[in-house]
């Protein structure tokens, strides 16, 4: 993406009039240039995203040492993968069991753990979402398509202070015999929130 | 405080509704609000957290606001805050203005491998060690509090008893310098929502300042 | 329903400012929407109460409306839940019409004399007497719950402990027909917002379902 | 006031023209008449409103028999003035001592008792009094320019439920010699919602 290279099909909005008034005055005089906003646009569209939690996972799948690293210093062991970063410093990662699966919300703002999972998307950052996540979890569960049998724990983290929370979900069954490289692909952004189980 | 931001347990925002093979930004103003937040924070002239100046948004104009929205509050807000703008500039260059915004000729390599080091800082697991005065299975009831500034303690576990499952390490807490234990609590459903919650638990991270 | 009407304790809405000499309706159309209000439900058009139709608002809708823009809310919802209007014939109208209503030749003496009657109608301070479970100086618990429905128990009470300072009497929870105690309890301001509070007490009225 | 007949400085507002849209409306399908309207306009424009109230207070200061049974029944007292009705089926009476002030709030909606004082002032019904009046009682009553002597205790009265509060204010300092209908207009609205001591 290139600075406001997008086409505005309607009328520029006001936040995005003041955005861009923002920038030109920041570029005009000196204090910032594009390259660095571009930077950042750039590594959130092309380079950090899921795929990043998703390789984490499928370590862990394949490698018990690595798991074990991975549940005891989750910031660790991810930047073992070469991933880490803003809101990802302080990594703790929540092991499904059959018996229990986790999901993450953040209630006051929406804290989420980029440098594994790239930005959030929109319904995480929903009020919707962050309201009803931590009183009725199975119920938002079901609206996203995701019905927990009711011998399952359901174990909900609102992540509110320093650290960001990523789960690590079942290895899918019947998917043994596959290599990490082709775990990978199984892993979705919603495993790893803990929206799909 | 104990402000707009804080909706955990609140009803009538409706369902949660995802959108299938969505963008990572949905217009190229929300990148660029992104990265001028970084960009802006890598140059010096953001002091501060994003968070207190979302949290003291007119609580009408938050809910008004979508999320991105919210950060460029956040962003207006510090830069008037440092002085590095004013608000009437702004306004002036909205009424008046392009909204494709304008591109430098420089190029900033050092600022920019910067960014790429701010993106890619290691961090730890737990904070720094620091005395903690309760230890995991404790039980710990969460104060009651009004606090008008920044802080990480949702309404909805004031009073509540909770089992520590976690003494994370210290960090200070918003707004001070010095290290604090953070202990995650876990509270059973019906401890928080009453005997006819859904099952299960919930956990969250709270400074020690918040428990009892 | 814990909803966004529930304000009680938040901070971020700002000073509350007094304007001397303030007139009953600030516009035309405030008064208009209170006669309608009650004219219609004099002339049955809309069953039921004013507060769960303005609870269920859209909540940044309900931060950015006024009092009186809540209650046209609320007149619309309610007429169009009846389907004595549609909100196409009120769209339609409102695109091409007049904002100065119709007037009827018609008058009503017999409904403007009940419409004085409802407003004249005389009570009583306590409800019809009701068996109850607590009595005056009982140390009582508000219980934790999270109601979808219409509610008065609001948050900011929820599992703190008062003391029965009055047994009302009886009156149905609402959307029920049977009556139920309620209890003026008095709660210590300190209990409510932490050590850190205003001296001095605060007291409510709830029902018993809500007590423990 | 006749419908709709206010002057219009601006452009009427969205609500203003669903309101006028629903009104005539109703009034074309004979549903309602347009005097019903108005007859609800003129009641609380011009004959409820915190007159009442100063009555019912002045009777309570000269009259220790009536001040009794106002704190015993304060819709019945109340109706042997005259008046009562709707949002005043169940007054209760704060009695005001030089120990105890009490104040008024309603922070789920707005109740207010009507055939007392009329219909509630703006800031009555704003969020920041909503909010704020149960959690630092003494912050906003200085706000409003009263000052409470610290060794009075404030209560507050969040009214929740179906019973509606009036303040009964203290008599003031030095009225001792004043006759019952001159004590009327020392009593005002925010004497008796308990902003003003």
């Amino acid at each position: 993406m290139t600075a406001g290279g997008g086409h505005h099909p309607a009328e520029p909005t006001e936040v995005e009039r003041r955005v861009a008034a923002i920038e030109s005055l920041l570029v005009e005089k000196g204090l910032i240039t594009s390259d660095m906003v571009d930077a950042v646009v750039e590594t959130y569209e092309h380079d950090v995203g899921p795929l990043n939690g998703a390789r984490v996972v499928a370590r862990a799948w394949v490698d018990d040492a690595y798991r074990a690293r991975l549940l005891a210093d989750g910031t660790a062991a991810v930047g073992e993968l070469g991933f880490g970063g803003a809101e990802g410093e302080h990594l703790a990662v929540l092991e499904n069991t059959p018996a229990v699966h986790n999901v993450v919300v953040c209630t006051l703002c929406s804290c989420y753990p980029w440098p594994v999972l790239g930005l959030p998307p929109r319904w995480y950052k929903s009020f919707a979402y962050r309201s009803r996540m931590v009183r009725e979890p199975r119920a938002v569960l079901a609206e996203l398509g995701t019905v927990l049998p009711g011998d399952v724990e359901v174990a909900v983290w609102d992540s509110s202070a320093e650290v960001r929370y990523l789960v690590l979900p079942l290895r899918p069954a019947g998917s043994e015999g596959l290599a990490e490289d082709e775990l990978v692909p199984l892993v979705t952004r919603d495993h790893m929130i803990g929206v799909a189980r | 405080m104990d402000g707009i931001h804080d909706m955990g347990g609140m009803h009538g925002f409706g369902a949660v509704v995802a959108q299938p093979g969505e963008p990572v930004f949905h217009e190229p103003w929300e990148g660029r609000v992104v990265g001028l937040m970084v960009a802006a924070g890598a140059a010096g002239l953001i002091p501060g957290s994003l968070r207190p100046r979302i949290e003291s948004m007119d609580p009408a104009a938050y809910l008004a606001a979508s999320y991105y929205g919210r950060w460029a509050h956040a962003l207006e807000a510090g830069l008037v805050a440092t002085g590095t703008l004013t608000v009437d500039e702004i306004d002036t260059r909205v009424a008046g203005g392009d909204p494709v915004p304008t591109r430098s000729s420089a190029t900033s390599p050092a600022l920019v491998a910067a960014i790429g080091g701010f993106l890619d800082a290691p961090g730890a697991t737990s904070g720094v060690p620091v005395a903690a005065a309760f230890a995991v299975g404790d039980r710990v009831t969460v104060r009651r509090m009004a606090p008008e500034g920044h802080h990480r303690c949702p309404r909805y576990v004031r009073g509540v008893a909770g089992t520590v499952t976690r003494v994370a390490g210290g960090w200070p807490h918003p707004g001070e310098h010095e290290p604090e234990a953070i202990y995650t609590v876990r509270f059973a459903m019906a401890d928080l929502w009453g005997a006819d919650a859904e099952p299960g638990s919930l956990a969250l991270d709270l400074w020690e300042r918040y428990l009892a």
